[in-house]
């Protein structure tokens, strides 16, 4: 990999809105470090126009290559091709753009719909055939993992007919915005006797949900199971502290195979896997919380 | 006496909050149930004053700069930096009661720099606040690294969600922080200069009043609020998020202040209406919570009862039923 | 100079200065390749900033403005991709249906003597929930007319473009300045701002100019939302969260007056190209983290603020100056 | 019912506003060719009834007429479309703006749709020509004194008025030879056959110029008759239903010992604002000011009183050096302002006449001794009786009282303060006869109960009237100072005139 040494990558980044995303960017920026790369790096404050503003500085600048974290899938084909025409190789990390295939090097990403499929899918297993009412937690309104996450979700938990989403409403991906909003499902829900299962598309509403939980006099974990994405390191301390149920990893090391893909494609022209996806591991207590908890504490989430 | 009462009843902000709240009641009989548990009082309508209470605590500091013809943009932020403040100094072991006096104290400066730069560089409150708005979540990213700092101490998790009587702590302590600034501004001549500088800042100086130095406690104070909020807000999720804590709160915050009936142009204000408006904001915000509508919907719902009240509030319908107005047959000199 | 002019000088010398320091620091931000980026990527932004000065000189405000942008980008996009609309049409039908929804908040705004702020929030919640409503998904358009018109652009040597939606900003900045300073409508606009109760006695129609303002401000911010969808060749709900702020900030560094009555279209040209510069410096840096970008965007905004006050200090509007029949 | 010879006719008109009648049922009818005074005192509603003759006010009972045929005009710009051209009481214009556009607003000369700036520039030039105004038509408006401000606003009005032209108050700032360049205007119109309106409460340039002569009280139609059948006495009696006695000039003693040094200014002064001047002024007099418009007399009050702080020159109060730097300074050594501009400096316009009144008392006593709304009450009602102030309320905001009454508001707020030392500029600006001959009693009042004040104004039989000495500025200097035999209106002409050539306008 010595190969990447030396060279100017320009990574353009969504922004800062969660702990996720700020590991995705302190891992990024480690990986190019012991890569010995001159990393780059542009926030665009969740803005589409930025990234592409960026791109485009990048490309003015002249640099070896470029890795985007796009926000949304559209609007990404002019841009790529004036990288494309100026031979600099790009790299998506975590979501796929909606442009040719030719107009990137490769997309490494995690598979949102799976992830919230593997959820359901947990949950499903757990209750068995007992009946739950659950009360779902999106992200964002109109942001590609809400939407993703919620699709998945619904797949898993169809043809089971115990299993009824009976209240959905946007945490905005927050723990004060999860917190207020389960609140407000535990005082419609019957002071919260009637919910089984909260379900988040993060792990943050998860941890303000498991707040408004415990401030009901309920028991988070037991009398409400609470299932989430992400894997931050918060979720590992409430699972240590039995609060939490189960969580799906998404790695925020999307850089790395980034970064070996680039290599091997520089030393001889490999053409790497277009989509390389991410693994969407399933994490119960059962899986020594304290010690997930322990190696994620320092990544910068 | 009971005439005065009856008037009082009248006037839109409290008919508009009791019309979102019966719209809630409509739509969730259970809107006012409230029951006791674990040594406090809980349901919906305590939520809306919980929740309610860092606009409304935002909304007291803004209606002193909005009666000054300002506006502060930088609340949201302040309370992000804040928020920050207190939880890294708990989580790096200083005792919780330097740890909050810091976090208002950088509140505070945060509001001077806004003052500073609206009275003595004459810089529009609007974009002289934008500075801060922008930047500032930035240097609570700064001191937080990016992480939500989330701590386990006692004394400022009670801060949060603790009660007093039954009520939330965020409730109690923006009740008290309303009284003691409208006590303030009502019973020493500071609420009349504050008006006075909105309505003709040249007159008013020309009159003897320091507008200076009257603006930047005004901006001050809007910081002093911010800070408040901020670690309220902390506190309630155990947590500081540099991100998202008072994302766009300033503008609920100046809704708040115009629906208590604060005109943007400066002049007459009213602390407690103002934070009557906050808690309508909240109802409502509460009211979309428990109905069950689509999260799409929030937003056009929220749209549509900001028309709503602004409609009962226009002196179009007022004239209407201007029958209830009370300034107008008071003493005749004459 | 005019002494009216004056501010726009300052705004434009601030501006070369700033952009010839950031060349000495990057040669390469010399090239015309960024040059025509400034004029690309900042189309949109100009374009409702175009509008939002208007609303500004008559001492209003429009914060609906980047929600417009998603609102319209959303319709063209559904209406063209889902529903087969060819694009020319669509974009006659997002023009008119942001007319009505300018004209209703200026109509709000007169009628009901409710403040420009308050009205325009509410207009952005509508909007942005209609947007929501419609779709919450990012509706790509794949429509040849599209891809024409981005494929429209005269490369410069250098790797320079000049793109079609980047000149249509500068068209329409011209056309703006010529709107405001030429014709009876920009003097009742700046009279608006001026002093609305004089205005009114001396016979300007208050209330069609209240309502034409603000249709002007949302057709150019439906414009901006087209030409948004031109850039990103899709329409998406939450596109261009906050670009008010943005435009709000272009009007004021180039040199117009929050209170109203003073300002100038071209102004906020520069100011619009002294935020692209800022944002470009910082790409060009490279070593910022996410909270320092903010930091650095939020002091630059301040020292471009205090330059302006303290070049001008001598002569801010309003001041008296010595003068003898 | 009147005849249709009137071409403005307004009949049974009625104004309430909140509970206070400003207009009950009031006749009034215009002929063309004729210069009509409206008189009355101020808050008798002369205002609000040219605001409803021109559609800035809807009338609450009655009609307006046309040519003889009712119309009901929804705003300014359509009573513009009758040839209805107005200058309403406080000038009401754009400072923003170019002279010129506000001579041309709504009706710039266009080419190809777009305004023709050089067409519309020269003609402006040629108009402000016929006012004796020699000023760039591009430079802002708000950059020239109230006093161009309000030819520019003449100049408009008389433009737009094809058959009615409407003057309120127009001469209330202007000196004597801008005066009567306005009435060779208004007279040139007359001969056109235009009908003019003309308010003013200078009773000589009533009889001056005008034929007929309508007086209201209280809202109330007192009477509409020719001029010449009545003197002046009659008028002021038609308007207060009183006799008064007008306080011609009080004898000042020559011959009397000066008291004690109040205030001791030494080559004070500002640059590119005021020269250097030296001034002394004792407790119990009171100091003239005369000049012409634009001589630096503004300037002079305002550094006087740290509004706009000196740069040069020493101060000593009571014998004690001291500094001014903000209008702060200046208020704790006993120092009141009642400025010139009252809308713009001087009105707290939507805080209540109460609060406008007490508001620098409150200022003297600092943010924590407030006074309780009741004491508020007492001090404003006592101004409220003692200056004569015509509010419906002392609640109501100070921004609807006529003109003539704010002016009181403001008065009284300085001496609510008991000052040692008052600036007044131009303190009876827009003041009705009785009114007038209350200040000048007040005036002379308050030198008798040892106040010292130094008053601006441009009557010069009312500087004589109340002045203890008076100092002249020409060209922002202080040129002469007149004592005993010296202070009467020839001598101070001659003063101001010594070098024709400087002089202004
Ligand atoms: N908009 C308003 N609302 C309430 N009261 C008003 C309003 N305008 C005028 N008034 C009241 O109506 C009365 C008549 O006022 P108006 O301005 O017509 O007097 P005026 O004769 O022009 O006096 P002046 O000579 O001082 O200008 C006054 O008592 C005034 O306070
Ligand atoms: N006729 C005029 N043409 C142009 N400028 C003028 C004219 N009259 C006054 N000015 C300017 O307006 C400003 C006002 O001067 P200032 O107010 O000190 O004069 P003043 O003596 O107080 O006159 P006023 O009687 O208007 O109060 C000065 O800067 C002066 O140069
Ligand atoms: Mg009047
Ligand atoms: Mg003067």
């Amino acid at each position: 990999q010595d190969n990447l040494k030396g060279l100017t990558i320009g990574f353009s980044q969504i922004g800062s809105e969660s702990g996720w995303r700020a590991a995705e960017t302190s891992v990024t920026k480690q990986q190019a470090e012991e890569r010995g790369i001159d990393l780059k790096f542009a926030d665009a404050q969740q803005k589409q126009e930025n990234q592409i503003k960026a791109i485009r500085g990048f490309i003015a600048q002249g640099v070896d290559a470029i890795i985007v974290a796009p926000v949304v899938a559209t609007g990404w084909d002019d841009v790529l091709t004036e990288a494309k025409e100026a031979e600099i190789p790009v790299m998506l990390l975590d979501r796929g753009v909606d442009a040719p295939e030719d107009l990137y090097l490769t997309s490494v990403a995690s598979d949102q719909v799976l992830e919230g499929r593997t959820a359901g899918d947990w949950l499903v297993k757990e209750v068995g055939d007992a009946d739950c009412k659950i009360v779902e937690l999106q992200g964002t309104v109109g942001s590609t993992p809400a939407i993703n996450r919620k699709k998945g979700f619904e797949e898993a938990i169809v043809g089971h007919a115990n299993l009824t989403i009976a209240r959905s409403q946007t945490g905005d991906f927050t723990r004060a915005k999860g917190k207020e909003v389960m609140e407000g499902f535990i005082k419609a829900e019957n002071g919260g006797a009637d919910i089984c299962a909260v379900y988040a598309h993060n792990d943050d509403m998860a941890v303000g949900a498991i707040q408004a939980i415990k401030d009901a006099g309920l028991k988070p974990g037991t009398d409400i199971k609470v299932v989430s994405i992400d894997g931050v390191p918060d979720i590992f301390a409430a699972m240590v502290a039995g609060e939490a149920n189960a969580t799906v990893e998404l790695t925020p090391n999307m850089a790395g195979p980034a970064f070996d893909a680039l290599s091997a494609f520089l030393a001889d022209g490999t053409q790497p896997a277009k989509f390389i996806i991410t693994e969407s591991k399933l994490y119960t207590p059962a899986d020594n919380p304290q010690g997930e908890y322990d190696t994620r504490k320092g990544l910068g989430y | 006496m009971k005439r005065l009462h009856l008037e009082r009843l009248a006037n839109p902000q409290l008919l508009a909050l009791a019309a979102v709240l019966l719209i809630n009641w409509a739509l969730f009989p259970n809107f006012f149930r409230i029951t006791w548990q674990d040594g406090r009082l809980f349901g919906s309508a305590i939520d809306v004053l919980n929740r309610g209470a860092p606009v409304a605590i935002l909304a007291i500091g803004m209606t002193g700069v909005i009666a000054t013809k300002g506006v502060d943009l930088s609340v949201g932020a302040i309370m992000a930096v804040c928020g920050a403040v207190a939880a890294t100094m708990v989580v790096a072991g200083y005792p919780t009661p330097i740890a909050v006096t810091a976090a208002l104290g950088v509140g505070i400066v945060c509001g001077l720099w806004n003052g500073f730069l609206v009275a003595v560089l004459d810089i529009q409150p609007i974009i002289a606040t934008l500075v801060l708005m922008v930047a500032g979540r930035g240097i609570a990213q700064l001191i937080t690294e990016g992480y939500i700092v989330t701590f386990n101490d006692p004394t400022l998790i009670f801060i949060g969600t603790g009660s007093l009587l039954g009520f939330p702590m965020a409730a109690v302590i923006a009740l008290v922080l309303m009284i003691l600034v409208t006590l303030v501004v009502k019973r020493t001549a500071i609420g009349l200069f504050i008006q006075a500088i909105g309505v003709n800042r040249s007159a008013a100086s020309l009159a003897g009043i320091n507008s200076r130095i009257l603006l930047m406690l005004v901006y001050g104070l809007s910081g002093f609020c911010a800070a408040i909020a901020g670690i309220l807000v902390a506190a309630d999720i155990r947590g500081a998020d540099a991100n998202n804590s008072g994302l766009w709160l300033e503008l609920d915050a100046i809704l708040a202040v115009v629906i208590g009936g604060t005109s943007l142009l400066g002049g007459k204000f009213s602390i407690p209406l103002a934070v009557v408006g906050a808690i309508i904001i909240q109802a409502m915000n509460t009211g979309i919570l428990v109905s069950g509508f689509r999260p799409e919907f929030n937003l056009i719902v929220k749209a549509g009862m900001i028309i709503l009240i602004l409609m009962l509030q226009s002196p179009l319908v007022g004239t209407a039923v201007g029958f209830f107005k009370r300034d107008d047959k008071r003493v005749v000199s004459k | 100079m005019k002494r009216s002019l004056r501010p726009l000088a300052a705004t434009a010398v601030i501006f070369i200065i700033a952009y010839a320091a950031s060349v000495l620091q990057f040669p390469s931000m010399l090239s015309t390749r960024v040059l025509g980026n400034f004029l690309t990527d900042n189309a949109f932004l100009g374009i409702a900033a175009v509008g939002m000065t208007f609303v500004i000189i008559s001492g209003g405000i429009d914060l609906s403005v980047g929600a417009v942008i998603g609102f319209t980008g959303v319709l063209v996009a559904v209406l063209i991709s889902w529903l087969g609309v060819h694009p020319l049409l669509a974009f006659v039908i997002v023009l008119g249906v942001a007319a009505l929804f300018g004209a209703a908040m200026g109509a709000a705004i007169h009628y009901l003597k409710v403040p420009s702020f308050i009205v325009t929030l509410a207009g952005m919640f509508l909007a942005r929930g209609g947007a929501s409503v419609i779709t919450q998904d990012s509706v790509p358009i794949n429509h040849e007319f599209y891809s024409a018109i981005s494929d429209l652009m005269i490369r410069l040597p250098g790797g320079g473009r000049l793109s079609f939606i980047g000149l249509l900003m500068v068209a329409i900045f011209l056309l703006g300045a010529l709107l405001a300073h030429r014709t009876r409508f920009g003097s009742y606009v700046y009279a608006l701002g001026g002093n609305p109760v004089s205005a009114l006695l001396m016979g300007v129609p208050v209330a069609r100019t209240t309502v034409q303002i603000y249709m002007l401000s949302s057709v150019l911010a439906a414009l901006s939302g087209i030409v948004f969808s031109l850039y990103t060749s899709a329409g998406y709900p939450l596109a261009a969260v906050g670009v008010e702020l943005d435009a709000i900030s272009a009007v004021v560094i180039g040199g117009t007056l929050l209170t109203g009555g003073y300002g100038f279209v071209l102004g906020t040209f520069v100011g619009v190209m002294l935020l692209g510069l800022v944002q470009t410096y910082i790409i060009f840096d490279g070593t910022l983290s996410s909270w320092w970008t903010k930091i650095v965007i939020g002091v630059l905004l301040f020292l471009f603020i205090v330059l302006q006050r303290i070049i001008f200090a001598a002569s801010a509007p309003g001041e008296e100056k010595p003068e003898k029949a | 019912m009147a005849d249709s010879d009137y071409v403005l006719e307004a009949r049974g008109v009625m104004k309430i506003f909140g509970n206070h009648v400003a207009l009950d049922n009031v006749d009034f009818g215009l002929k063309a060719g004729e210069v009509h005074a409206l008189l009355g005192e101020n808050g008798a509603g002369k205002s609000t009834l040219i605001k409803i003759l021109t559609g800035a006010y809807q009338p609450d009972g009655g009609g307006i007429y046309v040519d003889g045929t009712q119309v009901s005009l929804d705003n300014p710009l359509h009573a513009q479309t009758f040839g209805i051209g107005t200058v309403y009481q406080e000038v009401n214009l754009l400072p923003n703006r170019s002279v010129a556009e506000n001579l041309f607003l709504g009706h710039q000369p266009l080419r190809f749709g777009f305004v023709n700036f050089r067409k519309m520039e020269a003609d402006a030039r040629v108009i402000l020509k016929n006012y004796d105004l020699n000023i760039d038509p591009s430079s802002e408006l708000g950059t020239h004194s109230v006093a161009v401000q309000q030819i520019v606003a003449i100049a408009r009005a008389v433009q737009l008025s094809g058959k009615v032209l409407i003057l309120d108050e127009p001469t209330a700032s202007l000196d004597r030879n801008e005066v009567e360049r306005l009435f060779e205007v208004v007279r040139g119109l007359k001969a056109k056959g235009l009908a003019i309106i003309f308010i003013t409460h200078f009773l000589d340039q009533v009889f001056a110029i005008s034929d007929r002569v309508t007086v209201l009280r209280n809202g109330k139609l007192i009477e509409t008759r020719a001029l010449d059948a009545l003197t002046r006495t009659d008028v002021v009696r038609l308007m207060l239903g009183k006799d008064i006695a007008f306080s011609g000039a009080t004898d000042v003693e020559p011959g009397e010992a000066p008291n004690e040094v109040l205030v001791e200014f030494k080559g004070y002064g500002r640059k590119r604002s005021v020269l250097p001047f030296d001034l002394t002024i004792h407790k119990g007099e009171v100091v003239g000011v005369a000049g012409l418009l634009g001589s630096g007399r503004t300037e002079v009050a305002r550094i006087m009183f740290g509004a706009d702080p000196a740069d040069q020159g020493t101060v000593s109060v009571n014998g004690k050096p001291s500094a001014i730097r903000k209008t702060t300074d200046a208020i704790k050594h006993g120092f009141g302002f009642c400025p010139e501009d009252r809308k713009a400096e001087g009105i707290l316009g939507d805080l209540s006449v109460r609060e406008n009144i007490i508001i620098a008392l409150q200022g003297k006593l600092g943010w924590f001794k407030a006074l309780n709304r009741d004491e508020q009450m007492e001090i404003a009602g006592r101004f409220g009786e003692s200056m004569d102030i015509r509010a419906a309320s002392l609640d109501m905001p100070v921004k609807l009282l006529s003109g003539g009454n704010q002016q009181k508001v403001i008065l009284s707020r300085w001496l609510a303060t008991d000052p040692a030392f008052l600036i007044l500029d131009e303190p009876t600006r827009g003041i009705d006869v009785g009114a007038h001959a209350e200040i000048v009693r007040t005036i002379n009042r308050l030198r008798d109960e040892g106040m010292a004040m130094l008053v601006i104004s441009s009557e010069l039989d009312e500087v004589v009237a109340y002045s203890s000495r008076i100092v002249v500025m020409r060209d922002r200097e202080m040129v002469a100072e007149l004592r005993g035999k010296n202070i009467n209106p020839g001598v101070i002409v001659q003063a101001i005139a010594n070098n024709p050539d400087e002089a202004v306008a």
